[in-house]
């Protein structure tokens, strides 16, 4: 039987004015197991805790009752104070007496009676309260960053800087990702490849990072703290170790043909290939699909060529086994598919493009070197058309565009324009807008600057029709301004494409159980409080994977992800919430009902022995929670048909005592 | 019929929402008829929205809608323009006497190898 | 197999090679047209308004006899086949409108049961274009061909379900199957001016003439086509490039083109 | 409960800690007046409320019972509202089947910024049940002093 | 009659036993009257021989017997299994509550299962005997000459609705496959469904005032398998023994059906054991059916591994009133 102590607050006039608090603490004094029973003016003051701390060690209390505000606002309060009495925490109750009484009802025997009742409820529940105590894990004291793109790069060098080891898992066989295919960026002009390859090869250089780069996460198991990962290595049939990055294999290299998905298809590359000139890791990898040596084992050129004896035309995927504190994902974004917009030919000419094949058409590593030539017949060409929100602030058709607002195609869309003005001034150049968004700092100037100094022509309305004919581009399109339609003959159209997050994203979601949007962006722990961790203990997000953003964005919240792996990294316990769920074994059915609901993946299931009645052992199937991973919404304990799995800090029979005290 | 109510009635027949336009232009950019109209599809839209269809109800626009969808294929908000004019065009020839196709002007129009197709659409189009 | 086939007015009228074509090449293919008995003109356009009843009632007589004879319902004329697998998306979307159409038509109330197939999506769907490649007698070798859809066959797409409205490809793969080559141009699925050229005559010329324009250029020898209309349009304004039904050209191919009987 | 030969029902509100439990907080903080006879049970989320609290809750003598989540989509814990939801239609439409009235149940999603909403809410639900008068088709005589 | 005969099924059971296949079968044998059938474990071919039957009163669902069987056995366990049985096999799979590995299922076609107390209303009390065979054959005290009796006429209310004739789980099948059919099993749950919430309750009250509490319903549930159940648990809150009371008794039939809400096959098992005949099916079909209505069509036990409605959602499932106010 517990020694219960209940402890009235008046807090000033706020409950005292409408519950008789005298009568409370008289009334719940006759309830069993309440041994001391008093009321006071500042139940939170100094002088109400020690007077709370005195009467545990003078009565020899076990369970406290506070009735007072909400919970919400002194709980922790008073479960320091009862700490700090010798008692367990958890053995602290309050009845909310005043936002949920005294504030809301004005008659003093109302409000007294329900203030009882309520004070009943939690003395109720405090009988049932049992100590409880965190769980302690370990932390792993290394990250995992998925993705190489400026997002994981960023996020690896800040986590890496703080003194902390960092494994960026890249798919391509470099980094650098999509900034490292764009030409300038906004709003300040500075080349891409200026500012991003001195971070590229910061990160390959830091002695706190390893990059696996052409490889992908496999398996994720584990929890905060101590996730085990799987990283599948793609077989490059290049030994990284010996590889220099001379070029010569890519040089000699008879099969040429290969469309190069670094410029996007609009050249081609050799079968054994270096993604570009700073590449990180700088070295040769072989596409197997075109490569005649791997496809009928006739060549083997590279491998004559290579002086530091590095192709191995028999290397094999290799599975790498590591383990993680943290994981952050930075699996960005890619540009929607066009064929659902055929209405701007993008499937009949060459010289339709999207903004992503304009940025590597004017870069100075391109296709054309940096000269802006139209793709179908390398002409210079003198009128460019620019459409923005393809397949943005789409609502139409879910097969086809994107709900959202892609953010960075109006910035960019008025990069290009003023760039090609700057560099061409005799191409005409048009900008088709439903809307200029351009909240960033400079952003709005940098636009207005392409419209009153480059001579861009923003014309309010879209184009609804090209049609390729004779060589030119036939634009059909909507001037909302001058309620004109207009017939505009362009030598190039450029799609402003809708952003989505990259392939890749959906299964490592599910491979790290962290919620996703329904457009595949993963789901921030809170919008506004917690936006870069997932709600995914020990998971968080850098980038356009969890939304889209710009650079100067998306640097600063790689830089928030790092903070809190940092966080995380730092400590070398983690304390969990104790009121978590547990199964109680003998009870367990194993039937993955809870496994099913859990949002957290914090249940797993393990063969256990049993004695049986009949003195025979048997193995049964039972589920364990993971109080590391398990946040204590209690939806398990209601799937569960056995009643084997309930909540610590709100058990089942502790809300059933309180119904029964309220319904008494 | 005042504007308002004319409004909600084009909108209830229509199963159009024009609230869920965001002024892209799409539909007039795309719009083969546009240089026909008097009242172009994307202000039909918010001519609708507005409840200004006083200015709609007298115009020849109503008639030059070939009723090709594209404006409804392309718009990216799915807001059927095509469908919101045809629901204001049955207002009018709903009306005794607004029939804008006459039987008796036909014969002027046709020739020997007009398809029947073309009459019939033409007078559920234009008549009632 | 059987179908229930609708050949619409204009096919008994002035576009009697569509239907001749279709009928011989569907024989050919062993597919059996039933026609039903006693249809009535579908009206020539779905009017959208979800108010009017009595112009949507003759395409669901034909709907109910083809959920009845438990057999696929074709159309080959566009503009009948838009009406009516609109008007049978309408009965299976629509309660309200389907309630009162019922009301009109009697006790057993329909819902949309009925597959509608426009005999391109037959050939291609139930046919299958390899079974028809196999059965070309007459490969159009070397020719190019301009597959004009207009307006009326894709639109809307999310009715029609019948391919991609900005980018398909039904005809283009026939053309295919049939041994001759395609001609993508932009301007096939732009309309050539419907039935605004009664009244205005020059609308209807520039539309036409654009689509012309647009599939010579891209090195067109032949326009082909499924609604009497474009034909009709398309006709008027080209001179030497010939525009013809699509089951004309797979009635070549198959080798059962004889000329029709006038 | 007759009080000087008035109904006065007995509810009982389960609300969720992160939403609700905080609108009601919200409606105290605005001084927004609802009656006494709601009394609040605080759960972690709307989805730990088992349906048995609820037959509980009318064994003993509860006259309604109201159920507050976190709106769709908002929940703390992601998802555990959407199960709230499938659970506690499959429940309130089996209560009516058994001949319950459906009125002295419900399901209603008050965010934290909602105090008002509470506070009309429990009004609302309080005078539909007092409406019905007492709960006797579920209640347990011998619970009941 | 049945379409496989004993005889067909003890020659293939006992071809197994003696290849060593398999080491016990999961049968029926008679209990103390003709049409008491209960399942039995034959450990050899001579008990199959002296004890097996099958006719039609072997209604007894057997998935649920597996648990213990095939942790008692070594060895695998032959399990003859009806179409309807097979839902309840693949559920308890799902739920993982015994290994596949140890069990032969072998599908039997089943023709339906007689209700002995509609046999007893053709043939009168005091049965003697009962001989299946083309018709049954009931000798009575009271009749001199046994009366014939249909099948057809005297079926289950569950097999009068079959839901399905095909086996969705079996190692071999005796007999031919049947198809799932198109049953009219939630008509009654419509019929309760449209009368006023005093006739419902009035109709519920009826039936489960008469219940005694005997938990027959629960034990012979293929999806009542919990290790300890919530009703013998003193600690869940709800354990209760024995009805106190009227309400009582509802509480503890919400809460079962709550518990195999999505989990239920619908069985009818529930329905045929219990001595009150109290038509608990109506409560589990209820909850079927609702689930379909708003959330899809989920048939448990259709397939291993399938996600019952109740431990699954989606973004737009109508909200707790819509469900109430859809049905008006």
């Amino acid at each position: 039987m517990q020694r219960i102590g209940v402890f009235v607050c008046w807090c000033g006039s706020n409950i005292a004015g409408t519950v008789d608090v005298k009568a409370v603490a008289e009334a719940l004094s006759h309830e069993p197991g309440v041994v001391f029973s008093t009321d006071y003016q500042y139940m939170c003051s100094q002088a109400g805790q020690d007077m709370i701390k005195a009467s545990v060690a003078e009565h020899h209390l076990t369970g406290i009752v506070v009735c007072s505000c909400s919970p919400r606002m002194h709980e922790a309060t008073f479960r320091k104070t009862a700490t700090a009495a010798g008692l367990n925490p958890y053995m602290v109750e309050i009845a909310n007496i005043r936002e949920q009484c005294s504030w809301v009802h004005k008659d003093m025997p109302i409000g007294t009676e329900k203030a009882i009742i309520l004070g009943k409820a939690a003395v109720a529940k405090v009988h049932l309260n049992a100590p409880l105590t965190p769980g302690e894990s370990p932390v792993t004291k290394r990250a995992l960053v998925i993705g190489g793109g400026i997002a994981g790069i960023q996020t690896a060098l800040d986590i890496a800087d703080a003194g902390f080891k960092v494994d960026i898992v890249e798919k391509k066989p470099t980094i650098g990702g999509k900034m490292a295919q764009l030409d300038k960026t906004f709003p300040t002009l500075d080349c891409a490849a200026c500012i991003l390859t001195p971070k590229m090869v910061d990160v390959a250089q830091h002695e706190n990072v390893r990059i696996f780069s052409y490889s992908e996460v496999s398996e994720v198991k584990g929890f905060v703290g101590n996730f085990d990962v799987t990283i599948k290595k793609h077989a490059r049939f290049v030994k990284e170790d010996l590889c220099t990055g001379c070029g010569a294999c890519v040089d000699k290299c008879p099969m040429k043909k290969v469309p190069n998905e670094f410029n996007l298809g609009m050249d081609n590359r050799p079968a054994i290939y270096i993604p570009f000139a700073q590449a990180v890791p700088k070295v040769a990898t072989i596409d197997p699909a075109h490569c005649n040596m791997l496809k009928n084992g006739k060549c083997g050129l590279c491998a004559r060529v290579c002086t530091a004896g590095a192709i191995d035309y028999t290397q094999q995927d290799e599975y790498v086994q590591e383990k993680y504190g943290a994981i952050v994902v930075a699996t960005g974004f890619n540009p929607i598919s066009m064929d659902k917009f055929d209405e701007f030919a993008y499937n009949q000419s060459k010289d339709v493009i999207t903004s992503l094949e304009f940025e590597r058409l004017t870069n100075a590593a391109g296709p054309t070197a940096g000269k802006l030539l139209r793709p179908s017949d390398g002409a210079h060409p003198h009128t460019l058309v620019f459409v923005q929100c393809v397949g943005s602030r789409c609502t139409a058709c879910a097969e086809k565009g994107k709900e959202y607002c892609s953010k960075i195609c109006c910035m960019y869309t008025a990069k290009h324009a003023m760039l090609v003005r700057d560099k061409y001034p005799d191409v005409d150049v048009y900008v088709f807008y439903i809307d200029v968004r351009t909240p960033g700092k400079n952003f709005d100037e940098f636009y207005r600057r392409a419209v009153e100094e480059y001579g861009v022509k923003y014309i309010k309305g879209t184009v609804g029709k090209v049609v390729p004919e004779n060589g030119v581009l036939k634009v059909q399109a909507s001037d909302l301004l001058n309620n004109k339609q207009l017939h505009i003959d362009a030598d190039m159209v450029v799609l402003a494409a809708a952003i989505e997050p990259d392939r890749s994203a959906r299964p490592l979601a599910t491979m790290l159980t962290a919620s996703m949007d329904t457009n595949d962006f993963f789901t921030e722990a809170h919008p506004k409080l917690r936006p870069v961790e997932s709600p995914t203990a020990g998971v968080f997000l850098s980038g356009a994977c969890q939304g889209p953003k710009d650079i100067p964005e998306t640097v600063s919240q790689a830089g928030a992800a790092a903070s809190k792996v940092i966080g995380l990294l730092a400590k070398d316990k983690l304390m969990g919430n104790p009121c978590v769920a547990s199964s109680n074994e003998a009870m367990c059915n194993g039937c993955s009902s809870c496994a099913n609901v859990c949002p957290y993946g914090a249940i797993t299931y393990e063969d256990k022995e049993f004695r049986m009645p009949d003195r025979t052992v048997a193995l049964r199937r039972v589920a364990k929670v993971n109080p590391a991973v398990c946040q204590g919404c209690g939806c398990c304990t209601v799937a569960c048909p056995s009643g084997a799995m309930d909540l610590n800090g709100f058990k089942n029979d502790q809300i059933l005592a309180e119904v029964d005290a309220i319904c008494k | 019929m005042n504007n308002a109510q004319l409004r909600d009635e084009v909108i209830r027949i229509s199963g159009v929402n024009p609230s869920k336009c965001m002024g892209c232009g799409k539909c007039s950019a795309t719009c083969p008829a546009y240089d026909e109209m008097e009242f172009h599809p994307h202000q039909f839209v918010s001519m609708i929205k507005n409840g200004d269809l006083a200015p709609l109800l007298k115009s020849d626009s109503l008639f030059r809608c070939l009723s090709c969808f594209a404006c409804v294929e392309r718009c990216p908000r799915g807001v059927e323009p095509a469908k919101l004019i045809e629901a204001v065009r049955l207002q009018v020839i709903r009306e005794k006497g607004a029939n804008h196709l006459k039987p008796e002007s036909v014969p002027a129009m046709v020739d020997e190898d007009l398809p029947g197709q073309l009459l019939v659409t033409a007078f559920r189009k234009y008549a009632k | 197999m059987n179908v229930r086939y609708f050949p619409g007015c204009t096919l008994k009228t002035k576009a009697k090679d569509l239907d001749a074509y279709a009928r011989r090449s569907a024989e050919a293919l062993g597919v059996t047209l039933d026609e039903p008995k006693d249809w009535q003109c579908c009206g020539g356009m779905f009017t959208s308004a979800n108010d009017e009843v009595a112009t949507k009632l003759s395409s669901v007589r034909l709907l109910k006899d083809a959920a009845a004879s438990e057999q696929p319902l074709v159309t080959v004329c566009s503009a009948c086949h838009n009406v009516v697998k609109q008007t049978n998306h309408a009965m299976q979307t629509d309660a309200a409108f389907a309630d009162r159409v019922n009301r009109y038509l009697g006790d057993d109330a329909y819902h949309g049961e009925a597959t509608v197939y426009h005999y391109l999506e037959l050939l291609r769907d139930v046919v299958g274009y390899g079974a028809i490649k196999e059965k070309v007698v007459n490969p159009l070798k070397g020719k190019k061909i301009a597959c004009y859809y207009g307006c009326l066959l894709l639109r809307p797409g999310s009715v029609m379900r019948m391919d991609d409205p900005e980018n398909p490809s039904i005809m283009e793969d026939l053309v295919r199957a049939l041994g001759a080559e395609p001609v993508i141009f932009a301007n096939r699925n732009e309309c050539c001016g419907g039935y605004m050229t009664m009244e205005s005559p020059a609308l209807a010329q520039k539309k036409s003439e654009a689509v012309i324009r647009n599939a010579k250029a891209n090195g067109a020898d032949l326009i082909i086509t499924a609604c009497p209309l474009c034909r009709y349009n398309l006709n008027k304004q080209s001179d030497d490039l010939p525009i013809v039904y699509f089951t004309e050209l797979l009635a070549e191919a198959l080798g059962v083109k004889e000329e029709p009987h006038e | 409960m007759q009080v000087n030969g008035e109904f006065k029902p007995l509810i009982v509100a389960f609300c969720c800690n992160w939403c609700s439990y905080a609108g009601a907080d919200l409606a105290g903080n605005n001084r927004l007046n609802y009656p006494a006879e709601v009394k609040i049970i605080r759960v972690p989320c709307s989805c730990r409320v088992n349906p048995t609290f609820i037959l509980r809750a009318f064994q003993r003598g509860a006259d309604g019972v109201i159920l507050c989540g976190c709106h769709p989509g908002d929940c703390h814990y992601t998802s555990g509202n959407y199960y709230t939801r499938r659970r506690m239609a499959m429940l309130f439409s089996m209560l009516d089947y058994l001949g319950i009235e459906r009125e002295r149940t419900r399901v209603e999603w008050v965010s934290a910024a909602e105090g008002a909403k509470f506070a009309a809410t429990m009004n609302d639900f309080v005078a539909q049940v007092t409406a019905l008068g007492e709960n006797k088709r579920l209640e347990d005589l011998r619970c009941k002093k | 009659m049945q379409k496989v005969t004993a005889s067909q099924l003890i020659d293939r059971a006992a071809a197994l036993l003696s290849d060593g296949s398999v080491s016990a079968v999961l049968g029926w044998k008679q209990g103390e009257f003709d049409y008491d059938i209960t399942p039995a474990v034959f450990a050899d071919e001579q008990a199959l021989r002296d004890a097996f039957v099958w006719n039609d009163f072997c209604g007894a669902n057997f998935s649920k017997y597996l648990l213990k069987a095939t942790k008692k056995v070594d060895g695998k366990v032959l399990v003859f299994l009806k179409p309807c049985d097979t839902y309840s096999f693949n559920q308890l799979l799902t739920e993982h509550r015994f290994d596949r590995d140890k069990v032969y299922a072998i599908g039997i076609p089943c023709e339906g299962m007689a209700d002995i107390d509609k046999v007893k209303a053709q043939s009168g009390d005091g049965i003697v005997s009962i001989a299946c065979g083309e018709t049954i054959q009931v000798t009575t005290l009271y009749n001199d000459a046994p009366v014939s009796v249909e099948l057809a006429d005297v079926l289950e209310e569950r097999c009068a609705n079959c839901k399905s004739k095909k086996h969705v789980a079996y190692d071999e099948l005796l007999g031919d496959e049947g198809d799932v059919l198109d049953s009219a099993r939630f008509d009654e749950v419509a019929q309760l469904e449209a009368m006023t919430p005093d006739e419902r309750f009035a109709f519920w009250q009826e039936h489960l005032s008469r219940c005694i509490r005997c938990n027959a319903c629960r034990d012979v549930c293929p999806a009542c398998t919990c290790e300890k159940c919530v009703f013998d648990n003193p600690a869940s809150g709800v354990e209760n023994k024995a009805p106190a009371n009227e309400f009582e008794e509802k509480m503890f039939h919400i809460i079962r059906a709550f518990h195999v809400a999505g989990r239920c096959t619908d069985c009818g098992e529930c329905s045929r054991v219990c001595p009150q005949n109290i038509p608990l099916h109506l409560l589990n079909r209820k909850f079927i059916k609702d689930m379909n209505d708003n959330y899809g069509e989920y048939q448990a036990g259709a397939e291993v591994g399938s996600r019952a409605p109740l431990v699954d959602f989606t973004l737009d499932d109508p909200e707790a009133a819509d469900v109430l106010d859809r049905r008006g």
